[in-house]
């Protein structure tokens, strides 16, 4: 909702080489190239169309592709959702834009009990290349109802793949691969990245749709995270690279499945990890994080494997109290001490 | 009415109240388990509404959907098969009795969470009017559905965008144990359209040929281009609400009083009476129907399990700790 | 009409008009942040609305709802506080634009999940129903809203359990940028409340007066025990959705045209044409709304911020690794 | 819906001394008694009147009650849900069923956006003193869509209380807790276990709300479960003391809470664990366990923790692959194995 609406530039032009991009630059290039190419894709949800968007992802697809396949619909996120589980079933590849997360609650039904099982259900006839994209975390004082992050209420559901990406680069081939995929594919986004700049290299291509990725290496201890915490951890990485320790980095980019096999890597060499997550501690994202890493690396491991999470708290309104509900570079530098060498 | 159409319903419904006869005694003996939910009484709706559809228009049927998947023309080898939980089954043994589907047939299962089936049906009819396609999504639901907040959002979506989709209420006045006027304020389903300016009609669900019928007029309608139509259909189940439910909170002569609208013996009076089928043809229909039901069963008990347990999770193998094979 | 009554709408749009304005410019100056949605053109709404109803009729309202506080009897300042966050607030800071509650004044909200206002407000009329209380609960909506599922679940209860709920839908014709025929099969909102046989009625919502007779009527009905009604008060929003929105999908003309039917305005001008002000008396009440919403600004300021981060989210608290405490 | 209709039993009679019950008996003594007590108590849900509840956990309720404290509801799981949040604001307690959690898909707006929030975002104005009852679990051959196990969606969520009662004596007494309770409390009940008997004894009084308990004292290792899974760990733990091992056997009883130091006081003797969980592994509740102990426990740990959990799969109607689908006391024996000195 932080469009202004005098703005009214249109799709954003594919580059040529490497340029600057915001993220939602990048997805709106993302959803302009894969409908040119592909006609069965469309796009539906809240004002994604005359409006372009709450967030300007699907600025000027309207104009260029019709109301049929840029849809607005009404307040109805369980059965737009439905919705598009059924038009994937005969052969379309929906785009559903749920306007936040927070709004996704009421379409859960559609995404789990439909698009997650009818693949399975059906003894594996029916596909549903579904995406839904979402934008979620805390963002500046929307409140508690306004300020969910549901990664742990869809990866513990078999049949759905999620995505989380943070960078332009990301944000474009994480989505293009999730419309490409067969699957039905959760695209989270971040309300606070939307408007970050970043280098998009469209010839740079694209890593496989769930590989983690290293952004800083390091020996010494290893961060795990997504989203807007990866900034927070790499903030983090370079006040500790002032005291010489070295932090490696990790950006998860999937969280269903996750890449094991890089987190274990780095962590026999580092030893010692944190999982930073935005997401309330008890029972979050980083929780199985953990679980998998103690079952898969216990030996490896010289410390025990920490969290550094949001407070077990709804998001309260008030600006200090909410930005002292998620983690930031200190507490991932406090908990660092604690698993570090004394 | 064609003589050919006639004794092709009048075999829907003998196959239909044999196959779920079958069920019930293969549910008794533990063949099948699960939540099983059965169609006698309500045969005409099945089969006057998808003797009236193409080929080419999708189904989109709830967990009492058996009836609905025979008269699309599944065998009935491979429902029952399907009930048995064997490899046989139109969904491989992996969706049972409120699961069933076959893609060829465009019979798209089989919805087990009340409401489910509003939602599919409009996304099937979306990406039909998008492709200017002619088919039509029939939608089935209950009465207790209607009161769902999917109802509500999927015929208003269904209804501004025009879309070619064919709502068919199978009013059997029952919630499980709730009847209609204990869950509807308007206890007249078709009546409800009128929040969306959707054309609906109410239809004797008892009467097969009024069933069609009206199915023919209200899909010429919708495949007119006018968008969507609700047709209701008012009906009744002889059992309980599935295998587990005796219908205790029914009284006897409500169930006798319905028994005696019965569709199979008022249409098979009918179709005598006009000279449709003899008496002797009618009789040889029955046992036919009644072969063909053994035939599913014995089918469906040579059927061989399926062994796979994470077979089609993903169109992708996936490893959750490693990504995509 | 009399007098006092038209003078206390009088000063009640004023002092909405004016708070309103002050908030925009708090907010342009960083003191509000998150998501802030105004009233201006809507006044007539809250207020005729409000006015109608007893000190022991609860209010559920949206997002949209500062004005509904103020008219509730919250006072300018503590709301006001709620915007900044501060502990002064009437949600103690913790709550924001978006979740204003008293629970003195039977507020319950403030909430900002499109659709929530309609259970909320069904539950707390069953429970008044359920005690045969006399009072009523009050429930607003937008137009947008009335898609969600639960408009059509909680009408369908409410009507069928026959609940003391007044169903008051403020139609500015706008769901964020997407206007009502294209977001309603049916854009006539009252009519939709015939698939629940509700009494519904529908209003010019640019009229205080109207809207105030209206509603009082409505709770007559809804106090005499027939079930819920519904009350559709048509109106506009001058500014955009939210101060993240422009507003830019609607023309000048179209705002312009609304803007000649201001409540402000015409209920003035209808005041001193009636001779239940004079143009002094008019200005001096716009001079102290003016005042009062001063010293709301100034409150606000000086209320210290709330300080602790898990304050009240359970009733006895809880260690998440140890249980209660 | 596993009550036959021909059975007229009313309500549950309170034993004097201590009796043999079954699970749904004890909860409809808990209704009963809470309800005789508080006139504010009433319950609401699909067929929980007249019909008597698709378990039976109603029965009788609706004959001495009457229809405005026994509430039989339209379909409509997201609005009668928060029905019962609006009545809780104003004075009333609630118990709401939802048929099966399968089911509160559709209803995780009102329980999570609306009850577990509405105190936090009121400043402590407001109690939402709503239980919301609803068995889960994998039982016999319901298929995907009727196979839910909801922990982990719930667990994350602050403002709730979240318990899990396996006996009859929990199961009455803990319903009675949480609907005393002045927060909203879940009760997650268990498909599978309403037809268990146990012994019922009111004069034994009832341990805290969220309290563990140990029902197989054991000093080699310990397995920890809760619903239909600790039956699985005990049976293993017998089997496993045939070989001379002993199996400590810990009940959770309370998902949100956890009973961390009972936990942290048994892996300080056994230094070896098993969480066995009927939900999928990844990210699961379990994961939450594994990670809290890592974080708590680490230095005590003789070998890495590990899940016995259910398949990553929707499950399958299929007899046989379902219960493959599922933890059993041979793969338990197997884990334990696993973590066991050689
Ligand atoms: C959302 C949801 N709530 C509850 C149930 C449990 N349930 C299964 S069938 C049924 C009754 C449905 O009645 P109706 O729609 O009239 O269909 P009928 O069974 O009579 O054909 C209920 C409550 C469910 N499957 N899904
Ligand atoms: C369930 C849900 N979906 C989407 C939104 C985002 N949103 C906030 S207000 C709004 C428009 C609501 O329109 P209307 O009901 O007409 O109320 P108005 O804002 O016009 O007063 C939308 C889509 C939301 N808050 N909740
Ligand atoms: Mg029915
Ligand atoms: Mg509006």
């Amino acid at each position: 909702m932080k469009r202004s609406h005098n703005d009214h530039a249109g799709l954003i032009a594919p580059a040529s080489a490497a340029a600057e991009l915001q993220v939602w630059e990048a997805l709106n290039l993302a959803l302009n190239e894969a409908m040119a190419v592909d006609d069965a894709v469309f796009v539906l949800g809240e004002d994604v169309g005359v409006y372009g968007g709450s967030y300007r992802v699907t600025q000027g697809l309207y104009a260029r592709y019709g109301e049929w396949r840029v849809r607005d619909t009404p307040i109805s996120e369980g059965s737009f959702t439905g919705l598009g589980v059924g038009a994937a079933l005969v052969g379309g590849r929906p785009v559903v834009e749920i306007m936040t997360v927070n709004f996704a609650l009421l379409a859960l039904d559609a995404i789990v009990n439909m698009a997650a099982k009818l693949r399975y259900m059906s003894g594996g006839q029916l596909r549903v290349p579904l995406v839904v994209r979402m934008p979620g975390g805390v963002a500046h004082q929307l409140a508690a109802q306004h300020s969910q992050r549901l990664e742990h209420m869809l990866m513990n559901v078999p049949g759905l793949r999620i995505v989380a990406p943070g960078t332009p680069q990301d944000s474009y081939w994480q989505l293009r691969q999730a419309i490409r995929h067969d699957d039905p594919v959760i695209v989270l986004e971040h309300e606070l990245l939307y408007f970050d700049k970043g280098t998009f290299d469209h010839a740079a291509g694209a890593p496989p749709l769930h590989a983690a990725a290293v952004r800083r290496p390091g020996r010494d201890l290893t961060l795990i995270a997504w989203h807007r915490m990866v900034q927070v951890a790499q903030q983090a990485a370079e006040r500790l690279a002032g005291e010489g320790i070295e932090a490696e980095v990790i950006d998860l980019r999937s969280l269903r499945p996750i890449d094991l096999p890089l987190l274990r890597e780095s962590l026999g060499r580092t030893h010692r990890a944190l999982v930073v997550e935005e997401d309330c501690r008890f029972a979050g994202a980083g929780a199985e994080i953990v679980a998998a890493l103690t079952e898969a690396a216990f030996f490896d491991l010289d410390a025990p494997l920490r969290r550094v999470a949001a407070a077990d708290v709804p998001t309260p309104y008030n600006g200090e109290l909410e930005r002292a509900s998620i983690p930031d570079v200190d507490a991932v530098i406090e908990a660092a001490r604690g698993i570090l060498p004394a | 009415m064609q003589r050919d159409l006639a004794r092709q319903f009048l075999y829907d419904i003998e196959l239909a109240r044999r196959f779920e006869q079958a069920a019930a005694e293969q549910y008794a003996q533990g063949n099948i388990a699960g939540f099983l939910h059965l169609y006698p009484g309500e045969e005409a709706v099945a089969v006057g509404t998808l003797r009236a559809a193409d080929v080419g228009d999708y189904v989109v049927s709830t967990y009492r959907e058996h009836v609905h998947a025979l008269v699309r023309g599944i065998p009935a080898g491979a429902v029952m098969a399907e009930l048995f939980g064997r490899s046989g089954g139109c969904s491989g043994g992996y969706g049972g009795s409120m699961h069933l589907f076959d893609r060829e047939r465009r019979f798209l299962g089989g919805y087990a969470i009340v409401g489910e089936t509003f939602p599919v049906a409009t996304g099937v009819a979306y990406w039909l009017r998008m492709n200017e396609a002619s088919d039509v999504a029939l939608c089935y639901f209950g009465d207790g559905a209607v009161n769902q907040g999917t109802f509500h959002e999927s015929l208003n979506m269904a209804a501004l965008w025009k879309l070619p989709v064919l709502f068919i209420c199978e009013n059997n006045h029952y919630q499980i144990g709730t009847e209609i006027h204990r869950h509807s304020a308007l206890a007249e389903v078709y009546q409800r359209a009128c929040a969306y300016g959707i054309d609906s009609r109410r239809v004797d669900g008892m009467d097969v040929l009024a069933v069609y019928e009206e199915t023919r007029e209200a899909l010429h309608y919708v495949r007119d281009g006018h968008g969507p139509c609700l047709l209701e259909c008012e009906t009744y189940r002889y059992r309980g609400h599935s295998m587990a439910d005796a219908g205790a909170y029914r009284s006897a002569l409500e169930v006798a009083e319905l028994r005696a609208r019965d569709p199979l013996l008022t249409f098979t009076q009918r179709a005598l009476e006009a000279g449709w089928v003899t008496q002797e043809e009618a009789d040889e229909m029955g046992a036919r129907a009644g072969r063909e039901v053994e035939a599913a069963v014995a089918f469906a008990e040579q059927s061989p399990p399926p062994t796979q347990l994470d077979k089609d999770v993903y169109v992708r193998p996936l490893d959750l700790y490693r990504g995509d094979a």
